[in-house]
């Protein structure tokens, strides 16, 4: 196989197993969570379901100062890494085009040179991150085999599509093709693996603000 | 210079843009410094170098026209400009349609193809012997 | 062409009979140095070298070819400078451009072999197919034997266009007529890819320069490309990179962006992921190139660049129709999801049913 | 049928709903609980993170409703759930945990991890694995009517004293009366002076209210143990009372997971709303703050601070009420510096004060209310939830610190104007 071939079947063949997959994947997720369905609340409400959804949705994005320094390493490095994430992702203009390709409309993209310093921010916050897990008590007790595949598979198109941007070690068609496929095997585990989060955060705010907000407390 | 008929797209080239044009003239600089300290000359290849429509005329423009100008009848026509740098030297060499084939920067006190060359003295040598010759037989005879 | 009795000569003595003068001999060295994308530092070495260098001969092979290869190259053979190139070396055989025909052709291929065996240059343009010998065949003999014969005594081959090199458009998908490039066939002999769709004429002289000049196979990349001309990738040579950079991008072929020079990038540009010299080298001695003309590169340099999708689909863009896909995967999935919903169901309904009342008797085992 | 590793199993997979899942798949594992829960931070054991203790729960979701779990089941992959994990894992649903709900306002990803934890304990309860010490407090409950063993006999007692003592006359078994108090054991055995308290600030308010002697008990084990069929019938005897007095509104006393019990999760147990309402005592007394019908004089010049109850506060919404009260009589009322609903638990709610074997993290895990209390030093703390007053007694006593507690209620009868 030669590279431009492999590139050919990373943007042909194997983005649509991925897309399949990740497709698939969100939408059997969310039937099973949606369909088991339940149980009207019976008590006499104190507040609105909708409202502290809603709020929850938004506001657990900021948490008060006593949980903000207890956790000040992970709110801010889980700042950096999604707002690094999204700016990468969304805000990439070959990014747009692809996105564009699918959905029929783009947006505006941030200038490359910014890309490629939030690139670098991203991956030296997820790298900070992989130390703290591995040096907090907490973290590392809980964490799962899952919990550091997901870590690599998350950093791994970052890797590659810095690398690919700046053409270091191999051939441009290559890089081009190995970060494409870091991607697709991201895709390919999203939906059966925590990643979901990025979908099913609404859904999970949601539900701990109806929850609270049916009590009439604002969580 | 090169007067290329080719239709120019509208392509606005501000300064910031033509990133080939500051360094290759920079580059020009060091070269000149290396010649005053060192004596050693150097030759700036043009198409080696990626530059857009224009870049090349704002290269030749910043360096501008000298004292020396030289047409030499070689396979086809050569330029020699020495620019209003001393030292700096454009070679231009056209094919037979006119056609630029490949241009040059040089930095040096005298750019090599304007000297004669050894195997070229040798042979006018030989050659005006032969005409010196042929000229004192004629004499002989006419005489 | 020159005559025979020169084919013993060294180029300098060949020039030096013509009368061209020292200086003029240096003129050509210096361009010889700028095609082949030498530094001017390397014109006394390339001096020497080609006054030293004697006439070798040259067979050139056509297959599944268009004869744009022969035809870009014929555009850089009206020039004094390169046609003293080609004036140099012996074309004994091309039945393109050769005068004989029939017999005659084949017989001038099979004398230059002989009487250069393990000597001469092979060139090759086209590729070769394998499904059936009868899809080319030149003189009733086919691509393949003609190969396979012409290759034993040469020196070095080179491959000269996509097609030679890596099979180009013959191979594309679905790949009709079985074609392979002349690398899939020939292992033991060195072989220099020149590919293009056409190469750059200044690629494929400065190429046979190199290995004239010295005599030796100039440094070549992973896929047989000599690193002087495919060193670089097209966008990191491009003069448009700067945009690219900026996020400055022509969005069609006549918006404002296409009017100011933008990147191409948004328009299918393979630039990125393409290594050739078209970017410096330009074609039309030097007049411009495709992206200088407002085209996106088509990548043609490249193997395989047939067969990624629409030349004007971004690379970053999945090669197939993926909102169809998107559509069908969840439609497909809806019902999918709505039976393992129902499956959940059923599996708690199970255990609701199953539930035995516990009372306080049961909290203990 | 004794309890056994199937009908835990079974009463786990009746747990998982559409919250369940939506929880457990958006888990990321960022630890964040951790430094929410009082039994990691004054411990440090990193089992004590709050979602770790909810893995039996999240194996069942992933093994049964779940497709990779599913398909991970039928290769043997996915991890079951077993004796020995329910055994390893009783300490930490029960003895770690007060349901106090504070990781469940911190998690970024917006899990409710103590409604997780109290499913999970469904599931431990039906597999017998609760602590004993539950199972007493649950069984007497059931048998006798109170968790303490409280029997009729010795409320009556108590009223009698009350009555004497007061003056005023107790209703009892009053039908349509507009209120029908209930009380918890803790407050008939240890803080009689919660009844007088009331009856003397409603008959100043001029409120109609009773106690019915047929239903007292406001507490309810079945759901600190986490066993629905026994929580739902404690409720219902509740229920039965109510409706037979044709009362408008049920009183849930000085107790966090009474309220919890009778007024949020009750109608969910027994499968019907209620035909009364039911209020704390907090919203009664607010109530007629704001009718006008409190009178109160004098002011408490000490340093006064606040105690919230988890369940009546953070899962209970009653928050604002008892500042409203306490500003009445209070002139120098200071804050913990964590309040309200992100109040820290005193270290003993959701069954733990019920445990024996959880005395010595319990009072580990008080640390956290001490260092708070340092930080402010009050003079006096106040409470709504008698529960958390006796596990604060006992705390500040443990830590040779001389701080009264007070009960909201008792406090405000005492700044009754005559």
């Amino acid at each position: 196989m030669s590279e431009i071939e492999f590139l050919n079947w990373v943007r042909g063949p194997g983005f649509q197993i991925a897309i399949i997959i990740f497709v698939a994947g969100v939408i059997i997720r969310f039937a099973e969570i949606l369909l088991l369905g339940r149980k009207p609340n019976l008590a006499e409400a104190k507040g609105s379901e909708m409202r502290g959804g809603l709020c929850t949705i938004v506001s657990r994005s900021f948490p008060d100062k006593n949980t903000f320094q207890r956790s000040a390493f992970t709110e801010v490095s889980g700042w950096i890494f999604h707002g690094g994430l999204f700016i990468t992702i969304f805000l990439f203009a070959p990014h747009i085009l692809m996105f564009k390709d699918i959905i029929g409309f783009g947006w505006p993209a941030l200038p490359t040179p910014v890309i490629d310093a939030m690139t670098v921010v991203t991956i030296i916050a997820l790298l900070a991150i992989l130390v703290h897990r591995i040096n907090n008590r907490a973290l590392r007790f809980i964490s799962t085999k899952e919990d550091y595949f997901v870590w690599l598979i998350t950093i791994l198109p970052l890797i590659t599509g810095y690398l690919a941007f700046h053409r270091i070690g191999m051939t441009a068609p290559t890089l081009l093709a190995i970060h494409i496929l870091s991607v697709e095997l991201l895709m390919v585990i999203f939906p059966f693996t925590k990643l979901m989060h990025a979908f099913t955060i609404t859904l999970s705010r949601w539900y701990n603000g109806a929850i609270s907000g049916y009590r009439g407390v604002e969580s | 210079m090169s007067s290329s008929t080719v239709v120019q797209f509208n392509i606005q080239i501000g300064d910031e843009l033509t990133f080939n044009v500051k360094p290759l003239l920079n580059e020009v600089k060091h070269a000149l410094d290396k010649l005053i300290e060192t004596g050693q000359s150097t030759v700036i290849d043009l198409r080696s170098i990626p530059l857009a429509p224009g870049e090349e005329e704002k290269i030749l423009n910043v360096l501008g026209l000298g004292e020396v100008q030289a047409r030499l009848d070689a396979l086809g026509l050569s330029e020699v400009i020495e620019t209003r740098y001393a030292g700096v030297w454009i070679v231009t060499h056209y094919n037979d349609d006119d056609h630029i084939i490949s241009r040059f920067i040089e930095v040096t006190s005298m750019p090599e193809i304007l000297c004669s060359q050894t195997e070229d003295i040798m042979a006018a040598y030989s050659r005006l012997g032969l005409t010196l010759n042929d000229e004192q037989k004629n004499n002989v005879e006419d005489s | 062409m020159i005559n025979d009795s020169n084919r013993d000569k060294t180029l300098g003595e060949t020039l030096r009979e013509q009368g061209i003068s020292r200086r003029s001999f240096l003129k050509f060295c210096a361009t010889t140095a700028s095609m082949m994308a030498l530094s001017p530092a390397m014109i006394p070495k390339i001096a020497h070298a080609l006054e030293n260098a004697r006439r070798p001969s040259v067979i050139w092979l056509s297959f599944q070819e268009c004869t744009g290869c022969t035809e870009s190259l014929t555009r850089a053979h009206t020039t004094t400078i390169e046609s003293l190139i080609f004036d140099f070396i012996s074309l004994d055989y091309h039945h393109t451009l050769q005068a004989a025909s029939g017999h005659a052709a084949e017989q001038a291929r099979e004398t230059a072999m002989e009487e250069n065996y393990g000597k001469y240059l092979l060139i090759v343009d086209g590729s070769i197919p394998m499904d059936n010998p009868g899809y080319s065949t030149i003189a009733g003999i086919s691509n393949y034997d003609m190969l396979m014969d012409t290759a034993k005594g040469a020196a070095a081959i080179v491959a000269v266009g996509t097609c030679a090199a890596y099979g180009g458009i013959p191979h594309a998908k679905p790949n009709p007529t079985g074609a392979v490039s002349v690398g899939d066939l020939i292992k033991d002999k060195p072989i220099i890819n020149v590919p293009g769709c056409p190469p750059i004429p200044v690629v494929i002289t400065g190429t046979l320069m190199q290995f004239l000049t010295f005599g030796s196979l100039p440094e070549l990349d992973h896929i047989g490309r000599p690193k002087a001309f495919y060193g670089k990738s097209i966008h990191d040579r491009c003069y448009r990179r700067p945009f690219y950079d900026k996020g400055l991008f022509a969005e069609t072929f006549d918006d404002e962006g296409a009017k100011k020079g933008w990147c191409l990038y948004k328009l299918g540009c393979k630039g990125p992921t393409t290594y050739n010299a078209c970017a410096t080298t330009k074609w039309n001695d030097g007049t411009s190139f495709p992206i200088e003309a407002g085209h996106p590169c088509l990548g043609c340099s490249e193997p395989d660049f047939w067969d990624g999708g629409s030349f004007y689909k971004a690379l970053s863009m999945p090669t197939e129709n993926i909102t169809r896909t998107v559509i069908y995967t969840a439609a497909g999935a809806a019902a999918a999801g709505v039976a393992l919903g129902a499956m959940n169901r059923h599996k708690k309904n199970q255990a609701v049913a199953t539930h035995n009342r516990t009372s306080i008797d049961d909290l203990k085992k | 049928m004794s309890a056994s590793l199937e009908k835990g199993i079974n009463a786990l997979t009746q747990q998982v709903d559409s919250t369940v899942a939506a929880f457990f798949t958006s888990c990321v594992h960022c630890g964040m609980c951790a430094e929410a829960c009082l039994f990691y931070t004054e411990t440090g054991n990193p089992a004590a993170t709050p979602i770790h203790k909810t893995e039996p729960l999240r194996r069942i979701w992933k093994s049964e409703y779940t497709l990779q779990g599913r398909i991970g089941k039928a290769l043997g992959l996915t991890a079951k759930v077993d004796e020995a994990l329910l055994s390893e894992w009783e300490t930490l649903v029960y003895d770690n945990c007060t349901l106090c709900g504070r990781c469940s306002m911190v998690c970024p990803m917006g899990l409710d991890i103590a409604l997780l934890i109290r499913k999970t304990r469904e599931g431990m309860a039906a597999a017998g694995h609760a602590p004993e010490g539950l199972i007493g407090a649950t069984t007497r409950a059931i048998t006798i009517g109170s968790p303490m063993g409280v029997k009729l006999p010795a409320l009556m007692a108590q009223i009698k004293h009350v009555e004497k003592d007061s003056g005023l006359k107790i209703p009892l078994d009053v039908e349509g009366a507009e209120y029908m108090l209930l009380l918890s054991s803790m407050e008939i055995m240890n803080f009689p002076e919660f009844i007088s308290a009331i009856a003397k600030i409603f008959s100043k308010a001029n409120v109609s209210w009773t106690i019915s002697t047929q239903a007292f008990e406001a507490t309810n084990s079945g759901i600190q143990i986490g066993v629905t069929d026994i929580a739902a019938e404690l409720v219902q005897r509740i229920v039965d009372a109510a409706e037979k007095l044709k009362v408008k509104t049920v009183i849930s006393p000085e107790c966090g997971h009474a309220y919890m019990a009778i007024r949020w999760d009750g109608p969910n147990l027994i499968g019907k709303p209620f035909t009364f309402k039911v209020r704390h005592i907090l919203e009664v007394l607010d109530e007629l703050r704001k009718d006008g019908r409190l009178k109160i004089t004098g002011k408490e010049k000490q340093r006064l601070t606040y105690h919230d109850p988890c369940q009546v506060s953070r899962r209970g919404g009653v928050i604002d009420q008892p500042r409203n009260l306490i500003d009445l009589f209070a002139e120098n009322f200071v804050e913990m510096p964590d309040h309200g609903k992100m109040g820290w638990c005193c270290g003993a709610g959701g069954g733990v004060s019920s445990n024996e074997r959880a005395d010595e993290v319990r009072l580990k895990a008080f640390q956290r209310k001490k260092d708070q209390l340092d930080e402010i030093k009050p003079d006096a703390i106040i409470s709504a939830c008698s529960n958390c007053r006796i596990n604060l007694e006992d705390g500040l006593e443990e830590n040779n610190m001389e701080i009264p507690l007070l009960s909201l209620t008792e406090t405000l009868a005492e700044h009754l104007a005559d």
